[in-house]
């Protein structure tokens, strides 16, 4: 009967509500174990990863959270100390080095084998090589071999014929590499991943070697060689690898799996950390890092790192064409202040671009706090007292950080000066888009060393260096970095020509540098083997969970 | 019914084609490309990439051929999230979206019902003044602000419940749900305070009562469906603000959805990832206006037969 | 139109007996003290606030309030208080401005939609629901690289998207007060469509609008945040309170206070705001003066 | 002692301007199978006196001051809210004015009549689901619904008027309550439907041999069933005393003024009416409505035929009567005279110039020339603008006045229509429903119309004010020589005011006349049936009429 319709409705719908009620609260109930203890038990590491990877092909990956899942599922012929990040014995067990430094012959462990169980020889790495040199692959680190021989002309298609690149397989576990120049770093170069080895039959199962955007790295797909292979990947969620029983090291591996969380908000990341949700966090708040310094918490690791803060100065700018002017800019920055006011991380301030002690190199910089000189300079160049300056903006992209950075230097401007600056932040890609089309006055600039040589940041200032950015150009500069540096006979030599160059750069100033990076890691005590370095690179081989005495905090 | 329905469907079509062909062309004129990046990329590389993703055919051609694609239910392939498509994205995201969504109605409903009823049986005493007070509170409280609150006081201090994740841990989903349903918690309690007084001066209140009835029983039987049918009226649209607006409260609490995404589409020039969640958002929010309008007709007996006068 | 002028004239009288009504209401009398208060205090700000406001100490820092800096200083060093009286005037005026903006443009759209019904209203709701669906973001983005950085850019993006949910209200409340026996005395009259909205519909809005607008106000204030915070609208050292709130929710649990002096000014101003249009419907109500 | 005995009530209204004594010293008792009339206008107290007896006031403002009420025996001022509700539906019961309103649209009649059955305070007495809807099925069909047991799952909407009273008789009764309060039940009600449901009242009341309190504003409705009656006025008592004294030998002024403002006999007034053109010409008016009532007929695009060819001409100087109960149309007719919905087809003249048809724009001159009084003074007057402001707005948008003479043209104007010139800045609702219909009234002629639309201008309004707004317009008529079309369902008043009369029937003229001659000798047997069933103000004719 219908009068009934209406209660019956009404007891249907309590009925729902009641249900979803207890599901939201039934969730709730349960052990309340965190994820380090637990992880400890299970031998689990809870690694916070930044944000969602966006490719596990390693000649396709670009960004940091990528690299940290790559090096767990994959290895390279040779790999790095973790603490001094010399070159040890990889997938290479050993290898000669040549009189002249240009050929590389490496031997293979006749051990060594893909996740799948398949074996990993010499051959995979030519076939590796000869894929990330495909234009149409779009490999973004394809330049990290242009210090093979014919590399870049491969890549470039001024030859088309692979068999001139300087890589031979002699056989199943002889490689022979052959080089432009003698090039000390490139041991180091062979531990990135965009010269990692791929699988041939996985990549050519799902589409053609040089094709984008195949599903081979997905869970169930992809082989590797590393310690772990993948089990499983949600989408902004998280990342599982798993031990990898045929790894030639897998004995001494002792965790059992990783889970890589991609967090995005480093306030959530710190926040989990906290809750013990995680084991690892790699970015602490500016302003968390005081509240653990002050409880003196093992937790917090502060390491220096191969990377340098700057800021861009578009030489072409009217008032910013004298480099009197550039050079009173960067002078009146108070770098100490703001490494021990704002940044707070240990953070070393910087007066040359190439951080100091890279591959042993010093750079002799005459540049230093002194607003005296400053406003002299100024002065020299038309504007005594900042009068007449024409307003200036600095251009950041949209961050906490780099907002804070910017508001102090403005001020330090406005008090050292007298001259007015304004910010602008953009958004990641219009900013991208402005500073690409030199569309900028200042710009607020970082660069990370893919590897350890100051070739590494000296050579983004080449006139047509696609990092240059700053519309400054000077051949002789060129010419030191790209003709003398390489013919040097001795490192020492080397490095001096380096000197020179970075000594020249600094006297024009089309770039001020401001600091040199640390990598802020929060650790958990019971991470062992964790080694800060200045890659910040982690050894997931050889990291184990151990708590301590009482267990977790 | 049906055919209300129907109408409001045929009339949704040019809106999806309006917002497909605005969003196409306002995110293709934006700055900055999907493969820029920090280290400059080599022109060859981005001939490549650009290539591959038909990104180098005139813009009316690439138009044409997307909306081709999105009649036949494809949506394309993601740029940044290389290999994966755009629906298998939404398939991704959406599950743990609208699970927060869910519990956030729900837990916006429970109390935003109970806080405006509660006040409308006594307006203007204290029993009125206090849960309306916390309603306006709530309604600007942003979640970027009573997220990270309830975090620190549940999940750190009083280590309660867990400060992030979506069913990892048992009872992550507590917090987010009551981090977002808070501001439309506090807009229902608005909403249906303010229909229960309407429907409590009523004459057939009146009648209710001179028949002897109790007040739980008027205020249940009688009081609740007319008193609620703002809040129904309120309820597609605050559902597809739900699915759209949870993006502060997905990345305060490591959720993975739908909301992330579109965010992160945004700022990576995403392009068809942009358009895909544009256009299943626009299809969400339609769907959802469409079904608490029908919702409210079903409930009101007299224009649950007209149908609907005026659509 | 002239012809109705004079009716103008004398037609302000709703707002006259509003005002004598809204001055025996103590509640927005006390809503109306704090909002004009804070205004003329924004005014004043730069005559008579205690620091300047990009004045940063670094050697200072973050301090907790004392005589020298009542509410702190934040991280820079910089005082607190001046920081929110400079911020309170982006805020109300971006608060005010923009939502005026909305209130114009919803209000018309609505009582416009609603009052002339069939195709226009069909089509004018459509382009909301338009509205609605594009992808809020990258408009602002788009904007922002066309049209450069520019303060009045951010009142037209905010405008923009709150006046949507008004002319949805506005459009309902017409919807049923156009079949008034009073709208159809009008038409007999002879009164134009435009003259029957203006003169007898919208006035007759006012009640649902002015409760919506005090709760668009504050959140305004918190999009402009938002806004300022993706490099459309305001740039430091300049602030507002609703970015003062977002920088201080990064570091509430070391600096609690750079977080709760803002909450608290934009949560009177929000009260102040809400008894003040209650305080205003029932004034503007001319049917409220008697039970 | 009586079964319910009301003694020194007083109830007074606790408001923000002042204390507002609604109810003063009030006493009086009623006894089972005794009807009980108390009449008075809006606002004399009745409905409070008898809300008060079941605490259906709004406490606050209301508060009771003073005096018992015992019903059987016992106070039920003071009782408890618990014992209330047992007293509630069961031994009292009450029947609302508006029968729209005062059932829950959202739930069905049958879930509605049964809840007083199995929501019973006395569980004891509690019955099943099954049986309650039995017993509702028996008496809806003793109240007279037809196919009663399909009817019983209907929602309020799907009744007519009549229909719902009767629905609510059903739901009043069902617990069988030894008293039945009726708050105005057929005030909302067409004429005809009216007798039938004062007849089902007594019918029911005699079989069931209960107390009745019937509150009415009409002398009329209760002469024929009351046997005591009690005028009240401003809260107090001004007469008690068995009907027939009251209809025949009152001695009190204000019992002798609401006799006197009943309308009764024909015009009294010349006929005014001039040969020749005549100033209104409708041939085959047709005036259709999209109907959407059910999904059907919206699928189908069936109409609703509001008008359906409808002649007449109304010549200068004529006051026309248009009668016919809810929805026959007869305001349609108005309308559509008005220019005010679009006519589907036919043709409207106003003196020999086609109207129907011209843009809104070409029609202001002609709007200026013919102007409608609306039936509700509350809705017909934009509750935001001022007196002054409502009427200076036609005189300045046809460019009557100007900004020098505006204020004594307005002023003029409220001495026409009987306002006091001291209230121009006043809002509508700071009026009674009588003066804003004199506002309304005045709005109209402020633009000197030739014509006047009076629909229903008379029917909210309490039987003195009636009286004195169906003057004040006859003597605007003659003074400012108006042409009107007098629309009603009242046909009391219809005779009292016009020269011919129109009686319309679902969008059909069907019957036309001189009002004498038409009230004389009606010849269509629905006229004959509208005649028939007026109330008249003597008790022993009208139940005369009650019992034939």
């Amino acid at each position: 009967m219908k009068p009934q319709v209406s209660v019956s409705t009404a007891s249907q719908l309590s009925a729902i509500i009641l249900i979803l009620t207890s599901s939201l609260l039934l969730g709730s109930c349960g052990s309340s174990e965190n994820n380090v203890s637990k992880g400890n038990r299970t031998g689990t590491l809870h690694w916070g990863n930044g944000t969602e990877p966006q490719s596990l092909d390693p000649h396709i990956a670009t960004g940091v959270p990528e690299h940290k899942i790559i090096i767990a599922l994959m290895e390279g012929l040779v790999l790095k100390d973790r603490k001094t990040l010399e070159p040890r014995p990889g997938v290479a067990k050993s290898w000669e080095i040549s009189d002249d430094g240009r050929v590389y012959t490496f031997h293979l462990r006749d051990n060594a084998r893909w996740s799948n169980g398949d074996p990993h020889n010499a051959h995979d790495y030519v076939w590796s090589w000869w894929r990330a040199l495909q234009p149409a692959l779009g490999n973004l680190y394809a330049y990290m071999y242009f210090s093979i021989e014919n590399a870049k002309e491969y890549y470039e298609g001024e030859i088309s014929d692979f068999e001139q690149v300087g890589v031979k397989a002699l056989d199943d576990l002889t490689l022979q590499v052959t080089l432009k120049n003698p090039t000390p770093y490139f041991l180091q170069l062979l531990d990135h991943y965009s010269l990692y080895p791929v699988h041939q039959a996985t990549v050519e199962k799902f589409g053609s070697a040089d094709q984008r955007g195949t599903r081979w790295t997905y869970e169930g797909n992809i082989v590797g060689n590393g310690a772990f292979q993948l089990r499983d990947w949600k989408i902004n969620r998280r990342v599982v690898v798993e031990r990898n029983p045929y790894y030639w090291n897998a004995d001494n591996v002792r965790l059992n799996e990783i889970v890589y969380y991609p967090t995005e908000n480093a306030i959530t990341e710190e926040r989990m950390f906290r809750a013990g949700q995680l084991h690892y966090s790699g970015t602490v708040p500016a302003d968390k890092i005081a509240t653990y310094q002050s409880n003196n918490d093992p937790a917090l690791r502060i390491d220096p790192y191969l990377g340098i803060y700057f800021y861009r100065i578009n030489v072409e700018t009217p008032q910013l064409q004298d480099k009197r002017v550039r050079r009173a800019l960067g002078m009146t920055i108070d770098r100490d202040q703001l490494t021990q006011r704002i940044l707070k991380a240990g953070q070393i301030p910087a007066y040359a671009i190439t951080p100091p002690g890279t591959m042993g190199y010093y750079p002799e910089s005459d540049l230093r706090f002194d607003p005296e000189a400053a406003r002299q300079l100024l002065a020299d160049a038309g504007y005594p007292n900042g009068e007449g300056f024409p307003s200036t903006e600095i251009l950041y992209n949209t961050s906490e950080g780099h907002r804070k950075l910017a508001v102090a230097i403005q001020q330090m401007w406005k008090k050292h000066l007298n001259i007015d600056v304004t910010l602008l932040n953009q958004e990641w890609k219009v900013y991208l888009n402005s500073v690409s089309m030199k569309d900028y006055q200042i710009g607020r600039a970082g660069w990370i060393g893919d590897y350890v040589d100051p070739n590494n940041f000296l050579d983004m200032f080449l006139c047509n260096g696609g990092n240059n950015r700053t519309g400054w150009c000077n051949p002789v500069y060129d010419e030191l970095i790209l003709k003398h540096a390489p013919e040097a006979k001795t490192q020492e030599e080397r490095l001096e020509i380096f000197t020179q160059a970075e000594k020249m750069l600094l006297a024009d100033m089309p770039v001020i540098p401001i600091y040199i990076y640390t990598s802020n890691n929060l650790v958990d005590p019971s991470v062992k083997n964790f080694s800060g370095n200045i890659l910040n690179q982690p050894s997931f081989s050889e990291i184990y969970l151990e708590p301590d005495n009482g267990g977790q905090q | 019914m049906l055919r209300f329905a129907f109408n409001r469907l045929l009339q949704a079509i040019p809106v999806l084609l309006i917002v497909i062909s605005a969003t196409f062309f306002l995110v293709h004129s934006a700055p900055g490309g999907p493969f820029s990046a920090d280290k400059a990329v080599p022109p060859e590389v981005i001939r490549a990439l650009e290539a591959q993703y038909n990104l180098d055919q005139p813009l009316w051609q690439q138009y044409v051929s997307y909306l081709g694609d999105v009649l036949q239910g494809d949506l394309g392939p993601s740029f940044k999230y290389s290999g994966r498509t755009v629906n298998e994205l939404i398939a991704a995201g959406l599950p743990a979206t609208a699970e927060l969504a869910m519990y956030a109605m729900l837990v916006a409903l429970i109390i935003g019902i109970s806080a405006g009823v509660l006040a409308a049986m006594r307006p203007n005493t204290m029993q009125d003044y206090l849960p309306m007070s916390a309603a306006m509170l709530g309604i600007c409280m942003p979640s970027f602000l009573l997220g990270p609150i309830l975090v620190l006081v549940f999940g750190i201090h009083l280590e309660w419940l867990p400060v992030s994740g979506w069913g990892d841990i048992p009872g992550d989903k507590i917090l987010p749900a009551i981090t977002l349903g808070t501001g439309y918690a506090a807009y229902i309690a608005r909403l249906s305070r303010g229909g229960m007084l309407e429907v409590l001066s009523q004459d057939y209140i009146r009648t209710a009562r001179a028949k002897g009835l109790s007040e739980p029983l008027i205020i249940f039987k009688h009081a609740l469906r007319g008193g609620l049918i703002p809040v129904v009226a309120f309820l597609g649209p605050a559902f597809a603000g739900l699915l759209g607006g949870s993006f502060v409260v997905e990345t305060i609490f490591q959720i993975p959805g739908l909301g992330r995404f579109y965010v992160q589409a945004a700022f990576n020039r995403d392009y068809t990832m942009i358009l895909g969640m544009t256009v299943f958002f626009a299809t969400l929010i339609i769907l959802f206006n469409l079904l608490s309008d029908m919702l409210a007709l079903w409930l009101n007996p007299k224009l649950r037969q007209q149908a609907g006068g005026e659509s | 139109m002239d012809r109705l002028q004079a009716m103008e004239e004398k037609g302000s009288s709703l707002w006259r007996d509003a005002w004598i009504k809204l001055s025996k209401n103590y509640l927005a009398l006390f809503g109306l003290g704090v909002i004009a208060l804070l205004c003329i205090v924004s005014l004043l700000t730069p005559w008579i606030a205690p620091y300047g406001y990009e004045e940063q100490n670094l050697m200072l820092g973050a301090t907790a309030p004392s005589l020298e800096h009542w509410l702190g200083t934040d991280i820079f060093g910089r005082d607190m208080l001046t920081r929110i009286m400079y911020g309170g005037r982006v805020s109300l005026m971006v608060g005010f401005i923009a939502t005026a903006v909305a209130l114009v443009i919803g209000v018309l759209w609505g009582a416009i939609a609603g009052f002339v019904g069939g195709r226009v209203d069909a089509v004018m709701m459509r382009i909301v629901d338009i509205m609605y669906a594009l992808p809020f973001m990258i408009f602002i983005v788009l904007l922002m690289v066309v049209f450069g950085r520019n303060i009045l850019l951010l009142f037209l993006a905010i405008g923009a998207v709150e006046w949507l949910t008004m002319a949805r209200i506005v459009r309902s409340q017409v919807m049923s007060l156009r079949k008034q026996e009073f709208v159809e005395a009008a038409y007999s009259l002879g009164l134009s469509q435009w003259t029957i909205i203006r003169r007898h519909i919208i006035p007759n809005t006012l009640g649902p609008v002015i409760v919506y607008t005090t709760l668009t106000i504050p959140s305004v204030m918190l999009l402009e945040a938002f806004l300022s915070f993706l490099g459309l609208g305001i740039q430091p050292p300049e602030s507002s309170w609703g970015l003062l709130i977002n920088y201080g929710v990064e570091t509430m649990e070391e600096y609690p206070w750079l977080l709760i002096f803002p909450g608290v000014t934009l949560s009177l101003t929000l009260f102040a705001l809400n008894f003040l249009g209650d305080g205003l419907r029932d004034a503007l109500d001319p049917r409220t003066s008697k039970d | 002692m009586a079964l319910l005995d009301v003694n020194g009530l007083k109830i007074y209204f606790h408001t923000r301007d002042g204390v507002v004594k609604a109810v003063d010293d009030v006493s009086f008792s009623v006894d089972s199978g005794e009807t009980l009339a108390i009449v008075g206008e809006s606002g004399s107290g009745k409905s409070v006196t008898c809300y008060s007896l079941l605490d259906l006031l709004p406490k606050p403002p209301a508060k009771i001051e003073g005096g018992t009420a015992l019903f059987d025996g016992e106070d039920l001022l003071s009782c408890s809210l618990e014992r209330m509700q047992h007293f509630r539906g069961n031994d009292i019961a009450i029947i609302f004015q508006d029968p729209m309103t005062s059932l829950n649209p959202f739930i069905s009649i049958g879930e509605q009549l049964i809840e007083p059955l199995i929501y019973h305070p006395d569980k004891a007495r509690r019955l099943s689901r099954e049986d309650a809807s039995k017993r509702a099925v028996e008496l809806l069909d003793e109240v007279g619904i037809v196919d009663a047991p399909a009817r019983f799952n209907c929602y309020a909407h799907e009744f007519s008027g009549g229909m719902r009273q009767r629905v609510m008789i059903a739901m009043a009764l069902i617990n069988e309550p030894r008293l039945l309060i009726c708050d105005e039940p057929t005030t909302a009600l067409d004429v005809t439907i009216q007798a039938q449901i004062l007849e089902l009242i007594k019918q029911l009341q005699q079989k069931r041999d209960m107390a009745v309190i019937f509150i009415s504003h009409d002398l009329g409705v209760v002469a024929g069933i009351a046997d005591n009656v009690i005028v009240m006025c401003e809260g107090t008592v001004r007469e008690a005393a068995d009907t027939e004294s009251v209809f025949y030998r009152t001695s009190d002024s204000y019992t002798k003024r609401l006799l006197a403002a009943i309308p009764e006999g024909a015009k009294t007034m010349a006929n005014r009416a001039e040969e020749g053109q005549p100033l209104i010409e409708v041939s085959h008016l047709k005036t259709y409505f999209n109907d959407y009532s059910s999904p059907a007929a919206r699928a189908e695009k069936r109409q609703v035929k509001a008008v359906d060819d409808v002649s007449l001409s109304i010549q200068r100087g004529e006051i026309l009567g248009l009668v016919g109960e809810s929805g026959s149309g007869k305001s349609t007719v108005g309308r559509s005279i008005m220019q005010l919905v679009p006519i589907t087809s036919g043709s409207v003249s106003f003196n020999g110039t086609p109207i129907s048809g011209l843009s809104s724009s070409q029609l202001v001159p002609w709007r200026q020339r013919m102007q409608m009084i609306f039936q509700d003074p509350y809705a017909s007057l934009n509750p935001r603008m001022t007196v002054y402001q409502t009427l200076v707005e036609p005189l300045l948008y046809h460019g009557l006045a100007n900004s020098n003479n505006i204020e004594q043209q307005v002023q003029q104007l409220m001495d026409d229509v009987g306002l006091a010139r001291a209230s121009m800045r006043k809002y509508p609702h700071e009026f009674s429903g009588g003066q804003r219909q004199r506002i309304a009234i005045g709005r109209a002629i402020a633009t000197k119309p030739e014509l006047i639309i009076a629909d229903e201008p008379v029917s909210a309004l309490d039987v003195t004010i009636q009286a004195q707004v169906l003057d004040l317009i006859l003597d605007l008529v003659e003074r400012h020589n108006l042409t009107m079309m007098f629309i009603s369902h009242d046909l009391s008043v219809v005779r009292y005011i016009s020269d011919r009369v129109l009686v319309m029937q679902r969008g059909s003229l069907i019957e036309e006349g001189k009002t004498e001659t038409l009230w004389a000798n009606p010849k269509e047997p629905y006229t004959k049936n509208l005649l028939s069933a007026i109330p008249l103000a003597d008790p022993k004719s009208e139940r005369e009429r009650l019992s034939s």
